[in-house]
């Protein structure tokens, strides 16, 4: 199995990507679409080397609907920031957050969600202290971004990437 | 559509494809892919000498073999053409390629990598740029063409080879935007790229697109004038020359001939014709740009103290005089044209390869003496009656060195002195009783000095190199370094001996240039091979 | 429109020329890759120009070419892309060379002489 | 009804336009180089959506290709520049 | 037939002779004794042959179109001259063979002279004036060679030189003037040349060729004032400067103009021309000849000065003239040979020929003496030698110039005459008085056998002096018919023609020269005098020299100033001559009226170009100090341009333009690392300034016109209503016959699908080179220290290898993405492959997304751990794709269509349905594995560059304080 | 706009906004970049661009199409995958280079 399929997530996500870009359900693209989404990854596994275990799907789906609202919030307060306040007042900064998480893939997920939303960019992981290095466009209440960040996102991701079995130590 | 119909891509396709499979051969494995390289040189050749035969029994209707690649129509499609012209200069390119791969044998062609795929597609471009006939292929060729002697150039890299690469690569970028901007004016002009197309829609012009036309040519003139090296634009050509590999240098040599073949091809089909100002004024230009490049490259013999400036200066000459001769405008003088142009690049490039073998014996520097001391040199030096005795080796080169300067000096007897002879004798010819005109006689008289220049020039270098310094010198000479170069100096000996076969040939290229009409005619009624599947176009 | 197309083309093809003529070969670099932004889009415009046509991807059926601009001068600007890669690829890499045999990154591999 | 779908299409490619000389005059007056990076990958962006809405325009698949191909591939100069900053060097 | 035997043989003989060891003298003298001897057998058979039928021909079709057929011709003078060639060559081999010493490489000696002999006879015997100018040529090279034998001695090299190059130069001129007469006459053929003098003597060219002509016979036969060669050619072996020098080769000239003399002369132009000449070498050879210390030089000065009274007597033209110029060549050629090898003996055997050494060898080499006084008398014109006849003929000649009222010519005749007999005595002065002692060699009488030529010689001149008529009379009139064929004149060749004025001159001179010759000796102090009073500054050497040297600095410094070797100028030239081509187009502003407008201004478009000009010319500003800030912008104009072509609706070429400004962005990146820092040094700045303030508003006036000349072309072109082009064909046939909707792609793979092959193997072609050059390189000491940014402590990243930044470090969340990227992008690549021919992308798009999605893994982790967990080989993609294009294209033969013609399979499948698979697509597949190949090949190539600089730094880097780059200069 | 003739209002309302809306984030998030003080602030701009604004012109695009195939067409979803996949990298990496470059300028102004 794993011989043929070493990624089978994958798989399934190069099937569905092919699928979408010819927009067909053809046998003939199914086919195509198959050996493709079985070579390619034979192909380039050897240059993967972290794998990826999801371990609670719906806690993801929550976690992006979630994620939605929040980024056109922060987004609306961006704009508002960028048109209207001069820009003195804006208090920028950067923070610190302590992380548990050690997932690669949960990492890159929170990376995600934090860059995509506006007002937040993240700078790094420190290697020593496994800090968040956090840049924070509009800064009021550090330990609620903290907070923020751990309860809202880690928490979930970790339940997601790392299973419920560890998610309880935080 | 017969089967040699298909031999008409094979000067494209054979090296190509040899280029091909010498990159799957193992470096280490030298022996085979030097026998894959001659075999490709070979085959073209023979392909070549069928074109020769195939021409002569008239097979082509025309005497043009039109190829329509992918099977598309001219002006549609792309054509290959091969009349006299394209196969002669097909004949002096592989020819010459043979010869300097056999040179680079021992010792080039080990150097480095990919040589030889380099060298197979070099050979590659130039035969493209010699049969293709459509204008946006020519610079495709072209391209294919300098890339591989940018590769060829740096071959075996030092300082002096790479700055001298980074001059050429750059000139030669520029030049070819302006062949870009060039092809692009003429496109907007007449909507076609054809040459045959064009040569037949000039006539059609609208004031506008005329002059948006001659822009372009003009443009695409100043690239190939900058290839073959005229006056202004031509001072790439002693450094690059003066830093290439030998047997590099040689196929250089060949790539300023394509320029001046292509200058001859375009401008005899598509300018010839008409005669509006702008050609009188387009022909006066070359004419006098032809003059004063003849100027400085026989000043440049004359002041050059080393062997490659030497060589370089007399490429320089040998294409002045083509540019001056195709300025003069008649296209009769097109046979007495080829043949100096063949004569002047087997002798050049026999030369080049001279060059290294005289430097193996001589350090460079020794050659760097003032030529005062040749002049003023007291009786010095050993007094006895007594000659010093010549290695074989050393008469070998002393022998083809002297055969090299007597054609490249145009001295009797041997192949440059009949072109120059038929150049001259052709020009009085032409005139008539009248005489000739001031012009020809102003170029009559810079041939005769610019062979006067490179009788002293070359007669000083060699008593420099083989009398004055010439003590127990000995040569390790490689049996094919010897052969390349013989061959090269019997090509000559044999124009000399069958003068008049091969001049009437040259002839007949002269004529087929003049009467354009045949070749636009051949191009454009060449009906496609009709499919089962498709029919018009197909 | 046209206007603003030759002008731009024009400024692009003056700075071309300016960095060309530099004397560091990365200043040349530049300014060859802007010529050949201006080069392309001059072929381009031989066609001459057209906006509000469709891309040139034609249905099935009888086409009426007038509604369509002109194709080949978009295939050779291709051909033209490709190759303005290669060689400024190859430029940079004899640069490379040039600046690691002779020490200087002077197009002409030695320091102009001041006098 | 459909002039108004045209004037917000119009109004959407005008703003982009507009958002792309933002992007360009940040590009310009940088200062520091990691701005114009910012400003170069902003630029890209911009370009996609421009695409995309003159997909919309001409009704038509070809352009979604591009807006695809620059959303897949357009961060690769981004962290090229980028790297290039932060280590001086990009393969090591 | 048999006349061509006259000129193969030797050349034969010649090649035979070179072949052979340097050691086999014998052999070589006798093989070449044997053709010379073979050649006077063949001439004396030829004799009633030619006395019979006048001319012999033999005609070989060479170039016949151009009259240019090999001729061979012989008359009575042809024949004479042979004779002389041919006898001369015979005595002087037999000479040389005992005359060079053992250790000459003989071979080459010998095969030179058959070659020049073989020349020499091409000369006399061509009948065709082009084949004589060739052989003339030849003659010159000979003798080149044989000057130059002893090359180790630089007066021998000069000698050669020298007289190359002035023979050479009359050998053009002589061409030039054969061509001239060829085309007055309309033939090159001798015979029809003779036979049309008067059209020549009407012809308004007359002039010119007979100047032409002239210049090369003078040269050759060493005439005022081009005499200065010869007595320099004397460093030749002693028997070549008998041969060529004294015998035969300057008698060339003499021939040719003979030849020609029935055409030519009978003017006054030619009067003057060739009798100036002849009176003033004369004169000159004859002065000179007596301050001579070296005997061949005065030797030589004589031969000067006798060819001198050849030449006058051309030119006084008469019939009788011309009688005593061909018998005084032959004369000339006897007495002179012979003084030659005299001196040739002399100088063997006592090693030296300085006249103020030797002395009183009479006593030592009776023999030799005995023989070179008569000769040397016969040269004086002593009665009952041949020298006095002929001599006698030349006063006769003298007199008859004009008449009493100018009596300059008997004059100079006269002190020709006196002047000759001084040399003569000067000459003959060293068998006299006691024996040297302080001589190099204890002199010797020398062998028999090198005696015999001279005894050979010396009796000539006493049986032709004694009984002319019986002696040469045949042979002479033979040639003086060939040439005054109806004019000949009736001439005695009696010794004694009783008391005339002739004879009374030749008695004065004779005397007077004695008496001329004490008071030198006594008063003037001759024997120690080393130079020639009065004409001594006009020294021939000393001009030639000077001339050649100016002549060559002078085209140095033309050179220099209008060459150059640096980029600039040559770009600047370029630029000029591309602006000039444009305003060619400057009336185009006329026919401003008739254009029209396609499109309406659009505000938006011109803001996007508002930014992409601006972004050039700030990339302009900032190229020099800030590259990467430069990058950026230039990044940003392309952005721009492929943001144009998307407005213009062409996607594919937006598509296109966005990758390949993606690859190039990294590449120079990737190049960027290695460039020297740019800090500006004030002190540097202010010197530079001036020169370079100069230059920069010179390139900053030519940007700007060819800037704004780009812009107007560009937009008369978009002005200028469209022509109807080709392109319909392409819209109209792109699916029924292309089989893709994508018409821009179908152009690219089936209508030109030729231009995409040569397209791809540029790229190859470059990809290899990059390869090649970079295979073995180490980058630049200085550069190869660690960037800055990666010697700072503070960041963690620089205590992890790349591979641990990719797999732990800072790169480990960025990295998630980089390699869930790779396999999408490659699912995206083929989509776009596939769809390529209806859609835009292609082979060519796809290759290159590939390419950037390898790379982003090679800048992610490095190239070692990229290249330890996957090895791709881009030599095989390259070669691979490359093949496939050929196979592909060359697939259409086999359904005997033309090459890379596409075809269309269609077939129907049960379940997938109908599948088309055009062979384009093939072509595209080769096209996408050589993109993939090259771009990773170059860029691959380019980062192996680091891993080097690295390895390198380690050794080279401690105690190397450089600051890389600094930041200043990033932004 | 042609062959579009059967849209229903409410779709093209849908539309129209979508398109404004994007439109407006676009300008908003580059005005951000244009005009914010330091690299640190700016780069929150674009967010906006890549977020919002590219999701609502996304949609109307998706809208858009459906409506005029008169079947889904979804693969615009495929171009908001990549942008999520890829924004956050070149963000991190623009962000990582500022910090550390500024951390460089201070070490060298210590030096000195």
């Amino acid at each position: 199995m794993s011989a043929i399929l070493p990624r089978p997530g994958l798989s399934l996500l190069l099937l569905c990507i092919w699928l979408l870009l010819n927009q067909t359900l053809a046998p003939a693209h199914f086919l195509l679409g198959g050996i493709i989404s079985i070579a390619v990854p034979l192909l380039t596994q050897s240059l993967m080397p972290h794998k990826l275990r999801l371990r609670n799907p719906v806690a993801l789906m929550r976690l992006l609907t979630w994620a939605l609202v929040e980024i056109s919030r922060s987004c609306f307060n961006v704009s508002m920031i960028i048109l209207f306040r001069q820009r003195e007042k804006v208090n920028s900064q950067f923070i610190y957050i302590p992380l548990d998480m050690h997932d690669p893939y949960g990492l890159a997920m929170l990376s995600c969600l934090i860059n995509c939303t506006p007002g937040t960019v993240w700078v790094e992981v420190t290697p020593e202290k496994h800090e968040l290095y956090l840049h924070v466009f509009d800064l009021h209440d550090e330990a609620w971004w903290i907070n923020t960040i751990k309860t809202r996102y880690e928490k979930p991701l970790m339940d997601v990437f790392e299973g419920a079995a560890d998610a309880g130590r935080t | 559509m017969f089967w040699f119909d298909h031999l008409i891509a094979l000067p494209i396709l054979l090296p190509l494809l040899t280029g091909v499979l010498l990159i799957f051969v193992d470096e280490r494995r030298h022996e085979l892919k030097l026998w894959l390289n001659a075999a490709g040189i070979l085959a073209t050749l023979l392909v070549t000498i069928g074109f020769i035969r195939l021409i002569g029994n008239g097979h082509f209707n025309g005497d043009t073999g039109v190829y329509l690649a992918a099977n598309w129509i001219a002006p549609f499609g792309i054509t290959l053409v091969i009349d006299r012209f394209a196969v002669m200069m097909l004949l002096l390119i592989n020819l010459v390629a043979g010869a300097s791969l056999s040179f680079a044998y021992t010792r080039w062609s080990r150097l480095e990598v990919h040589f030889h795929s380099l060298f197979q597609f070099l050979l590659m471009g130039i035969n493209g740029a010699l049969i293709t006939g459509d204008l946006f292929n020519l610079f495709v060729f072209f391209e294919v063409m300098l890339a591989a002697s940018y590769g060829l150039l740096l071959h075996g890299k030092n300082k002096a080879r790479v700055s001298a690469s980074m001059q050429y690569i750059v000139l030669n970028l520029v030049a070819s935007f302006f062949f870009l901007i060039g092809i692009a004016l003429i496109y907007a002009a007449t909507g076609t790229l054809n040459l045959a197309d064009l040569a037949r829609s000039i006539g059609e012009l609208q004031p506008t697109q005329r002059t948006m036309f001659e822009t372009g040519a003009a443009l695409l003139a100043i690239v190939f004038l900058t290839k073959s090296a005229i006056w202004p634009l031509g001072f790439w050509l002693p450094v690059t020359y003066g830093a290439a590999a030998p047997p590099i240098t040689a196929m250089l040599v060949l790539v300023t001939k394509v320029g001046v073949y292509v200058l001859y091809r375009l401008w005899m089909l598509v300018f010839a014709s008409d005669a509006s100002s702008s050609t009188g004024f387009g022909s006066q230009l070359l004419f006098w740009g032809g003059m004063i490049t003849v100027g400085y490259g026989s000043l440049g013999l004359l002041a050059s103290q080393d062997v490659r400036r030497l060589a370089s200066y007399s490429a320089v000459l040998s294409s002045g005089i083509m540019l001056t001769l195709l300025g003069l405008n008649q296209a009769e003088l097109t046979g007495a044209a080829m043949f100096y142009l063949f004569s002047s690049t087997l002798a050049v490039t026999a030369f080049v390869m001279l060059i290294e073998l005289m430097e193996r014996v001589y350090s460079p520097a020794a050659q760097m003496l003032a030529i005062t001391m040749e002049a003023f040199a007291s009786d010095i030096g050993a007094k006895g009656n007594t000659g010093v005795i010549i290695p074989g080796a050393m008469v070998f080169l002393g022998l083809s060195f002297a055969f090299c300067a007597v054609v490249m000096s145009g001295m009797p007897p041997l192949s440059g002195f009949i072109a120059k002879f038929g150049i001259v004798a052709t020009l009085l010819m032409l005139s008539g009783d009248i005489g000739p005109s001031l012009n020809d006689w102003l170029f009559i008289a810079a041939l005769f000095t610019s062979g006067l220049f490179a009788i002293i020039a070359l007669m000083r270098l060699g008593v420099r190199i083989f009398w004055a310094t010439g003590h127990g010198a000995t040569l390790k000479l490689h049996l094919t370094e010897a052969l390349a170069i013989f061959s090269l100096l019997l090509l000559c000996v044999m124009m000399t001996i069958a003068a008049g076969p091969v001049r009437s040939y040259m002839d007949r290229i002269g004529d087929d240039l003049s009467s354009g009409d045949n070749y636009i005619e051949q191009v454009l009624n060449r009906g496609a091979v009709a499919s089962p599947s498709s029919s018009g176009g197909k | 429109m046209e206007l603003v197309l030759a002008i731009a083309i024009g400024i692009l093809f003056a700075a071309g020329i300016w960095l060309v003529l530099r004397p560091r070969s990365f200043q040349v670099i530049m300014g060859l890759m802007l010529m050949s932004y201006a080069v392309n889009l001059f072929i381009f415009i031989s066609g001459r120009l057209w906006v509000d046509k469709p891309a040139l991807t034609i249905e099935p059926g009888p086409i009426d070419p007038t509604l369509y601009a002109d194709p080949l001068p978009q295939a050779l600007v291709l051909t033209a892309i490709v190759i303005g890669f290669a060689t400024t690829a190859l430029y940079l890499v004899v640069l490379l060379a040039s600046r690691g045999l002779t020490g200087t990154d002077h197009v002409d591999g030695k320091e102009r002489e001041v006098y | 009804m459909l002039g108004v779908l045209d004037i917000a299409l119009y109004a959407a490619k005008a703003a982009t336009t507009l958002a792309i000389v933002l992007c360009g005059l940040r590009l310009m007056i940088g200062p520091t180089a990691q701005d114009r990076i910012l400003a170069l990958d902003t630029f890209w962006i911009c370009c996609m959506l421009l695409a995309l809405l003159l997909g919309m325009r001409f009704s038509s698949d070809v352009f979604f290709e591009l807006a695809m191909l620059i959303a897949l591939t357009g961060f690769v100069s981004t962290i090229a520049l980028a790297k290039f900053l932060m280590r001086g060097e990009i393969i090591e | 037939m048999s006349l061509l035997l006259f000129i193969l043989l030797p050349f034969i003989g010649s090649i035979v002779a070179g072949c052979m060891p340097a050691y086999a003298r014998n052999r070589e003298s006798w093989l070449s004794a044997a053709i010379a001897l073979c050649g006077v057998l063949l001439t004396l058979g030829h004799f009633a042959a030619v006395s019979e039928q006048g001319v012999l021909r033999y005609e070989l079709a060479w170039m016949p179109d151009y009259g240019l057929n090999f001729l061979l011709r012989m008359d009575g003078l042809s024949w004479l001259f042979t004779l002389l060639i041919q006898v001369m060559c015979l005595l002087v081999v037999l000479y040389a063979h005992y005359y060079m010493s053992p250790k000459d490489p003989v071979p080459r000696f010998f095969s030179f002279l058959l070659a020049f002999m073989g020349a020499m006879q091409g000369v006399v015997l061509s009948g065709n004036l082009v084949q004589l100018v060739i052989f003339w040529e030849l003659t010159s090279l000979a003798s080149f060679l044989l000057i130059g034998y002893w090359h180790h001695r630089a007066d021998a090299r000069r000698g050669a030189r020298m007289a190359l190059t002035v023979t050479a130069t009359g050998g053009l001129c002589l061409l030039m003037g054969v061509l001239a007469l060829g085309h007055v006459v309309g033939s090159f053929d001798v015979d029809v040349v003779l036979a049309s003098g008067d059209t020549l003597r009407e012809h308004s060219w007359y002039f010119p060729v007979l100047l032409l002509i002239a210049l090369g016979a003078l040269t050759k036969s060493a005439q005022f004032p081009f005499h200065f060669w010869l007595p320099h050619a004397m460093a030749a072996p002693t028997p070549v400067s008998a041969y060529l020098h004294s015998a035969t080769m300057v008698k060339a000239g003499v021939f040719l103009l003979m030849l020609l003399w029935p055409i030519l002369s009978g003017t006054d132009e030619w009067r003057w021309l060739i009798g100036s000449a002849g009176v003033c070498t004369l004169l000159i050879g004859a002065f000179a000849a007596i301050f001579q210390d070296d005997m061949k030089g005065l030797l030589a000065y004589s031969t000067i000065s006798h060819l001198g009274l050849i030449v006058l007597l051309l030119g006084i033209g008469t019939p009788l003239a011309m009688v005593a110029a061909i018998f005084h060549t032959i004369n000339h050629a006897t007495f002179k040979a012979s003084l030659f090898m005299a001196v040739g003996i002399i100088d063997h055997e006592s090693g030296t020929r300085d006249m103020r050494k030797l002395r009183g060898l009479y006593r030592v080499m009776p023999h030799t003496a005995t023989l070179a006084i008569v000769a040397s008398a016969a040269m004086a014109g002593v009665p009952l030698l041949n020298g006095f006849i002929s001599k006698e003929m030349f006063f006769a000649e003298a007199l008859t110039v004009g008449d009493s009222s100018n009596w300059w010519m008997a004059a100079a005749a006269l002190a020709m005459g006196i002047f000759g007999v001084v040399y003569s005595l000067r000459f003959i002065q060293v068998f006299f008085g006691p024996l040297a002692e302080d001589l190099p060699k204890q002199p010797h009488e020398a062998p028999r056998w090198m005696r015999l030529p001279v005894e050979f010689l010396v009796i000539c001149c006493l049986v032709v002096g004694i009984i002319p008529a019986y002696s040469v009379g045949m042979i002479l009139d033979l040639a003086v018919r060939a040439v005054l064929t109806d004019q000949t004149p009736v001439y005695s060749l009696t010794v004694w023609h009783g008391i005339s004025l002739p004879l009374i001159m030749s008695m004065v001179a004779l005397f007077g020269g004695i008496l001329l010759f004490w008071m030198l000796w006594r008063y003037g102090n001759l024997r120690q005098v080393s130079r020639v009073p009065i004409i001594h500054h006009l020294n021939g050497k000393e001009m030639f020299e000077w001339s050649q040297l100016r002549l060559t600095y002078l085209a140095g410094r033309i050179e220099r100033l209008f060459t150059t070797r640096r980029l600039q100028p040559q770009l600047f030239l370029l630029f000029c001559s591309g602006l000039l081509a444009m305003l060619l187009l400057w009336n185009l502003a006329q026919l401003w009226p008739q254009t029209v407008l396609h499109t309406t201004f659009d505000p938006w478009f011109a803001l996007i170009w508002i930014v992409g000009a601006g972004s050039a010319i700030a990339a302009a500003w900032m190229a020099k100090f800030h590259r990467l800030a430069a990058l950026i912008l230039v990044g940003g104009t392309g952005i721009v341009t492929s943001v144009t072509f998307l407005w213009l609706s062409a996607p594919d070429l937006a598509l296109t333009q966005l990758m390949v400004e993606t690859v190039t962005v990294v590449l120079l990146l990737l190049g960027l690392r290695w460039l020297p820092p740019r800090i500006i040094s004030i002190q540097a700045a202010r010197v530079e300034a001036r020169a370079a303030r100069v230059r920069r508003s010179r390139d900053f006036i030519m940007a700007v016109i060819g800037g704004s000349l780009m812009a107007a072309v560009s937009y008369f072109i978009m002005m200028t209503p469209a022509v109807n082009s080709i392109s319909d064909f392409f819209l109209t046939r792109s699916l029924s016959e292309g089989g893709g909707t994508n018409v821009v792609n179908v152009l690219l793979v089936d209508f030109r699908s030729f231009d995409t092959m040569g397209e791809i193997t540029v790229l190859s072609i470059v990809a290899l080179t990059v390869y090649a050059l970079l295979r073995r390189f180490r980058p630049a000491a200085e550069s190869a220290v660690l960037p800055r940014q990666q010697s700072c402590d503070f960041d963690p990243a620089n205590r992890q290898t790349p591979a641990e930044q990719a797999n732990s470090g800072y790169l480990l969340v960025p990295g998630i993405y980089l390699r869930l990227l790779l396999p999408i992008t490659m699912v995206v690549a083929l989509y776009l492959f596939v769809r390529g021919h209806n859609m835009p992308g292609g082979g060519f798009i796809a290759g290159l997304v590939l390419a950037v999605a390898f790379i982003v893994q090679y800048m992610l982790a490095g190239t070692l751990w990229v290249e330890s967990h996957l090895r791709m080989k881009p030599h095989l993609w390259i070669a691979l794709g490359l093949l496939l294009v050929v196979v592909t294209g060359a697939g259409a033969w086999l359904f005997g269509y033309p090459f890379l013609t596409t075809h269309t399979a269609h077939m129907t499948l049960p379940v997938l349905g109908e599948i088309h698979l055009p062979s384009a697509f093939l072509f595209d597949l080769g096209v996408m594995a050589t993109v993939l190949g090259t771009t990773m090949l170059i860029l691959i190539s380019l980062a192996h560059q680091s891993i080097r600089g690295h390895r390198y730094s380690v050794d080279v880097a401690d105690g190397y304080t450089h600051h890389h780059r600094s930041d200043r200069e990033i932004n | 706009m042609n062959a579009a003739a059967d849209l229903s209002n409410w779709l093209i309302v849908l539309i129209v906004f979508f398109l404004l809306l994007g439109g407006l984030l676009i300008v908003v998030g580059a005005l951000g970049l244009l005009r914010l003080p330091t690299f640190a602030q700016r780069i929150h701009g674009p967010a906006i661009t890549v977020t919002l604004g590219a999701g609502s012109i996304l949609i109307a695009s998706m809208l858009l199409f459906s409506s005029l195939n008169s079947r889904p067409v979804i693969h615009e979803l495929l171009i908001t995958l990549f942008i999520f996949m890829t924004a956050p990298v070149g963000a991190m990496m623009m962000m990582r280079a500022d910090v550390y470059r500024k951390l460089r300028e201070q070490a060298k102004e210590k030096e000195s």
